[in-house]
């Protein structure tokens, strides 16, 4: 027996309970999902460095029933969930107390994170799309939970776009059955190697994939499919936004895109056709960084530009994984791949840390000042030493200043970029890193040095329980950027072995 | 039963038919009638290709589909829809049509996909032949969705709690409680 | 083989819908024809011709087992249509709710008064 | 929503004890035959629907509460997390741990007809309830000063 199916099942016991006790108990959803986060926090922190384990749910074992694997990428997925919840929740104790129906946004919140950690545990396609649906349609209610006009607009619109992507992707599931005969990954990526190992890959199992890469890419807003992320990522309350840019597109987009491409479909010389979708991740991730960073200079509405900047962050973690993908189609060597790798997972805890610091921010200075409009900010750091000290390190951290953390995980990835021979591509990733940093240094500028805006005059900290969630993500901000050493080992680089070596996860899975 | 082809032509040419009056027809009341109509023909189709456990719940469903979209979007005073032309959405749409087309002539006719009628069925014999012994349960399906892969079924059920809260969250009177004035919640 | 085709036909009709009608109640409609493409698609998959359902009765033959259509997808299209019914309480709860605030269902014109 | 005509609700009154029974058999039966606790469920709910349209929706909240409709819908689900939750005690969540009877019997199958009745009563009263919170919220539109009867 090992605890995996808890990160599903103590979440949901928490979403259940909350508006059953809420009837009679108005503070269920605070005092439930701050103490079951906090044990999600926990439990994820603690499988730090234990083997990958599988679970057989109903004891059915494998392609029969549903397997559950917590491996490396499953274990560093887990923690930012889960940490970054844990501090959501606590920051929202005192944010959303001015919100109406509170049991029902934190029931909500709870079945958002409880189908978060189910698709990054789910060993089974189909599974992985029923809990995608459920943290998508948690996260529909949630963006538009303020159920003001541009808030349901943004909502709506949210809402269809991820009811197309759910579509394309159960379409691509139902494919991948109809050639393999099974659902479970393991075993479709042991049919696929076995029956088409060798040739090229069969049509439909490329159709199949070329409709996860659009459903997925949907879900991590990638850019011909982003739309929706500027409007709803800047209406939601700031600890959804956090949640959202934070960890919600990176397992339901970016997870799920690593997992399927490298562990179902995989890339080698062997298939030609891999070739073509490593390069499908790379033209995506490249207009996203290209797109997200120039549309993000001319925002002047904060949330809005972190949202922007979001599409383009995240650019850079696909980017990552694509150059990894195109190394490994084309025969190049393993190591190269796997700094490719690395360098993308880094940048997506690094961006887990600091975009949902930067948005709970802006929850506090909208919670202190009232407005998120840059020209009527300014001068943040005299008002709000706290926030602006938070605010400053994590515009830092994400603009790649050296030494903080996002710097870094840049740097590997340009690197790998350049020696995997795509120097265009690099130079354009250099080139908008450059951007990155104007547009951050526009934020630094209108909200937290220069005069006193017109909305900061009376404004005040925000109490404890919504700074400290903030110190305490700027403290990994910075931990990031200095303790490599500490964390890389075990965090990073269990990850990226998962992603490279799928026969072992085969082996796990099927014994 | 024998050679269902006949009767699933009929019946899918009908639910285009019955789309296409959906899409195009200016007045929503006839739009939902419409795709309410596709939903039914769904289930019979269903019914056809030997799922009568899918054809009772599409129509279930469709009834309960039918009801809340008339009840929430019909009685409204505002029923007609004014056209637009939008020739990027046609050529988008196109564009998408003839990929699907293009890779389906491909696909569906090579040798890797399983033709109409012949599924591959790998793993669902297992279903099929230790479903009755292994589960008791005498409808393979229920053994399926509630033993063999009972944790999607949670899903679907979680998925379908979290869809209600949430419709009941959006539907509230207000979202917040008047500025500056903290209520216990 | 035409079968598929015509199910890629519905699904591409609803994704018509969504993308070029302004009527948000009509996106609603597009999104649940696309649904029933899919769901269709999948029990197509799962058929087997001259298939039965997939129930066992008392004193079924061994051979009469080997007449089943696939049950898998069945589960799985079950599951869908679930899912299919929640998001649609949810997208019509929204419909009504921006109906309320803007008194027109003309996703333009929500956007425009939006200013 | 006042209701329908008398000749409606004579005949709603009549209909809606079938069509709970119905539904009970189409839930309790999922294992033997085609339907399960999703359908039955939907059935059950429609019959609820059935009374709010004939009658107007008092009647139908004094037959289910919308309190007592918020109870079952998380009760329900919980009871099928925990059927989950029981399965750990064996090793495995969602493990049958309950005894499998004889094949072919309503008392068979272990896990299955509690899991079937658990989702019928979430199903159904989550249904309910989001009928009656469009149907409020319509007529909230209307008239303001309605008291807001769903929290």
């Amino acid at each position: 027996m090992n605890v995996v199916p808890l990160y599903v099942a103590i979440p949901l016991l928490a979403a259940f309970l909350i508006p059953l006790l809420g009837i009679w108990w108005k503070k269920s959803g605070e005092v439930l999902s701050t103490l079951s986060t906090a044990l999600l926090a926990v439990m994820a922190i603690l499988s730090i460095g234990a083997p990958a384990v599988v679970h057989h749910m109903g004891g059915w074992t494998a392609p029969v029933g549903i397997a559950l694997v917590q491996d490396g990428l499953s274990t560093l997925l887990l923690i930012a969930i889960n940490v970054v919840g844990f501090l959501c929740i606590v920051f929202s104790l005192k944010y959303m107390a001015v919100y109406t129906g509170l049991p029902k946004y934190y029931a909500l919140f709870m079945l958002m994170v409880a189908g978060m950690n189910g698709v990054v545990i789910s060993g089974d396609l189909f599974n992985l799309f029923v809990f995608l649906e459920i943290a998508s349609i948690a996260s529909y209610a949630l963006v538009a939970f303020g159920v003001e006009a541009d808030e349901l607009e943004a909502g709506f619109k949210y809402l269809i776009l991820g009811s197309v992507a759910s579509v394309m992707i159960l379409f691509a599931v139902g494919t991948v059955y109809a050639v393999t005969g099974t659902l479970n990954m393991a075993d479709a990526a042991r049919e696929i190697a076995a029956r088409f190992g060798g040739s090229d890959m069969n049509p439909a199992l490329l159709l199949a994939a070329a409709f996860f890469l659009m459903g997925f890419s949907l879900k991590a807003a990638l850019v011909p499919f982003h739309a929706w992320l500027p409007d709803a990522h800047p209406s939601a309350p700031a600890p959804i936004s956090a949640m959202l840019s934070g960890v919600v597109i990176k397992s339901l987009g970016v997870y799920a895109i690593a997992r399927v491409f490298f562990t179902v479909f995989g890339f080698s010389p062997d298939i030609p056709s891999s070739a073509i979708l490593a390069n499908g991740i790379l033209f995506f991730s490249v207009i996203s960084i290209v797109v997200g960073g120039l549309l993000a200079i001319g925002q002047w509405d904060i949330k809005r530009l972190l949202a922007y900047s979001s599409i383009g962050q995240i650019g850079y973690v696909t980017l990552g994984i694509g150059v990894g993908a195109s190394v490994l189609a084309s025969g190049g060597t393993r190591s190269l791949a796997a700094l490719a790798i690395l360098g993308g997972l880094f940048h997506l805890l690094n961006h887990a840390a600091f975009k949902s610091l930067l948005f709970l921010s802006s929850g506090a200075i909208q919670y202190a000042t009232g407005t998120r409009d840059m020209k009527r900010l300014g001068g943040l750091g005299e008002r709000m030493p706290i926030t602006a000290a938070t605010t400053n390190l994590a515009a830092f951290s994400i603009a790649g200043v050296p030494p903080f953390s996002g710097f870094w995980s840049k740097l590997i990835i340009i690197i790998a970029t350049i020696k995997a021979g795509h120097p265009a591509i690099a130079s354009v990733a250099i080139g908008m890193a450059f951007v990155t940093l104007a547009y951050y240094v526009k934020l630094q500028r209108e909200v937290i040095f220069g005069d006193v805006g017109a909305a900061v005059s009376k404004a005040r900290e925000v109490p404890a329980v919504m700074y400290v969630p903030l110190i305490i993500l700027a403290v990994v901000c910075v931990g990031f950027g200095l303790l490599y050493p500490v964390f890389g080992d075990s965090i990073l680089e269990p990850a990226r072995d998962a992603l490279l070596n799928g026969a072992e996860y085969i082996k796990l899975v099927l014994g | 039963m024998g050679n269902i082809t006949p009767q699933l032509y009929t019946l899918l040419v009908f639910m285009v038919i019955g789309s296409i009056v959906a899409i195009e027809t200016r007045n929503l009341l006839s739009a939902v009638i419409s795709v309410s109509a596709v939903g039914f023909a769904l289930s019979v189709a269903f019914l056809f290709l030997g799922a009568p456990d899918i054809a009772i719940t599409q129509l279930v469903v469709e009834v309960l589909v039918l009801i809340i979209l008339i009840r929430g979007t019909i009685l409204l005073d505002n029923t007609s829809v004014e056209t637009h032309r939008d020739t990027l959405a046609v050529v988008t749409s196109l564009i998408f049509f003839g990929l699907l087309l293009g890779f389906g002539a491909m696909i569906f006719g090579s040798k890797g996909f399983p033709a109409f009628g012949e599924p591959l069925m790998r793993v669902s014999k297992v279903y099929v032949q230790t479903g009755l012994p292994s589960t008791y349960a005498a409808n393979i399906v229920t053994s399926v969705i509630l033993d063999f892969r009972a944790y999607d079924t949670l899903g679907e059920a979680t998925v379908l709690f979290a869809s209600i809260l949430g419709a009941l969250a959006i539907l509230r009177r207000d979202g917040k409680t008047a500025k500056g004035e903290v209520v216990p919640a | 083989m035409t079968v598929y085709f015509l199910c890629a036909v519905l699904l591409t009709m609803g994704l018509y819908c969504l993308v070029a009608k302004k009527n948000i109640v009509k996106k609603v409609i597009g999104v649940v024809i696309m649904d029933y493409a899919v769901n269709l698609y999948l029990i197509i998959v799962g058929y087997k011709r001259g298939g039965v359902a997939p129930i066992v009765e008392r004193g079924m033959s061994a051979s009469t087992l080997e007449r089943f259509v696939d049950p898998l997808p069945q589960a799985l299209v079950l599951t869908s249509i679930v899912i299919g019914l929640g998001v649609l309480a949810l997208m019509v709860s929204m419909c009504i709710r921006l109906y309320e605030k803007h008194g027109t269902f003309d996703m333009s014109q929500i956007s425009k008064l939006r200013g | 929503m006042k209701g329908l005509s008398l000749i409606v609700r004579t005949i709603t009154d009549f209909v809606v004890a079938f069509i709970v029974i119905f539904g009970a058999y189409i839930v309790l039966y999922g294992h033997l035959t085609p339907g399960g606790g999703f359908a039955g469920g939907v059935i059950i709910a429609s019959a609820f629907i059935l009374l709010m349209l004939a009658h107007g929706k008092e009647v139908a909240f004094s037959r289910l509460g919308v309190r007592a409709a918020h109870v079952l819908d998380s009760a329900g689900a919980l009871a099928f997390l925990i059927i989950g939750w029981l399965g750990l005690a064996g090793g495995y969540f969602f493990l049958n741990v309950f005894g499998r009877g004889e094949p072919f019997r309503l008392l068979s199958s272990g896990m299955i007809l509690p899991a079937n009745i658990a989702i019928a009563f979430k199903v159904g009263s989550s249904l309910f309830l989001v009928f009656a919170a469009l149907a409020v919220f319509r007529r909230r539109s209307f008239r303001p000063m309605i008291e807001d009867d769903l929290s």
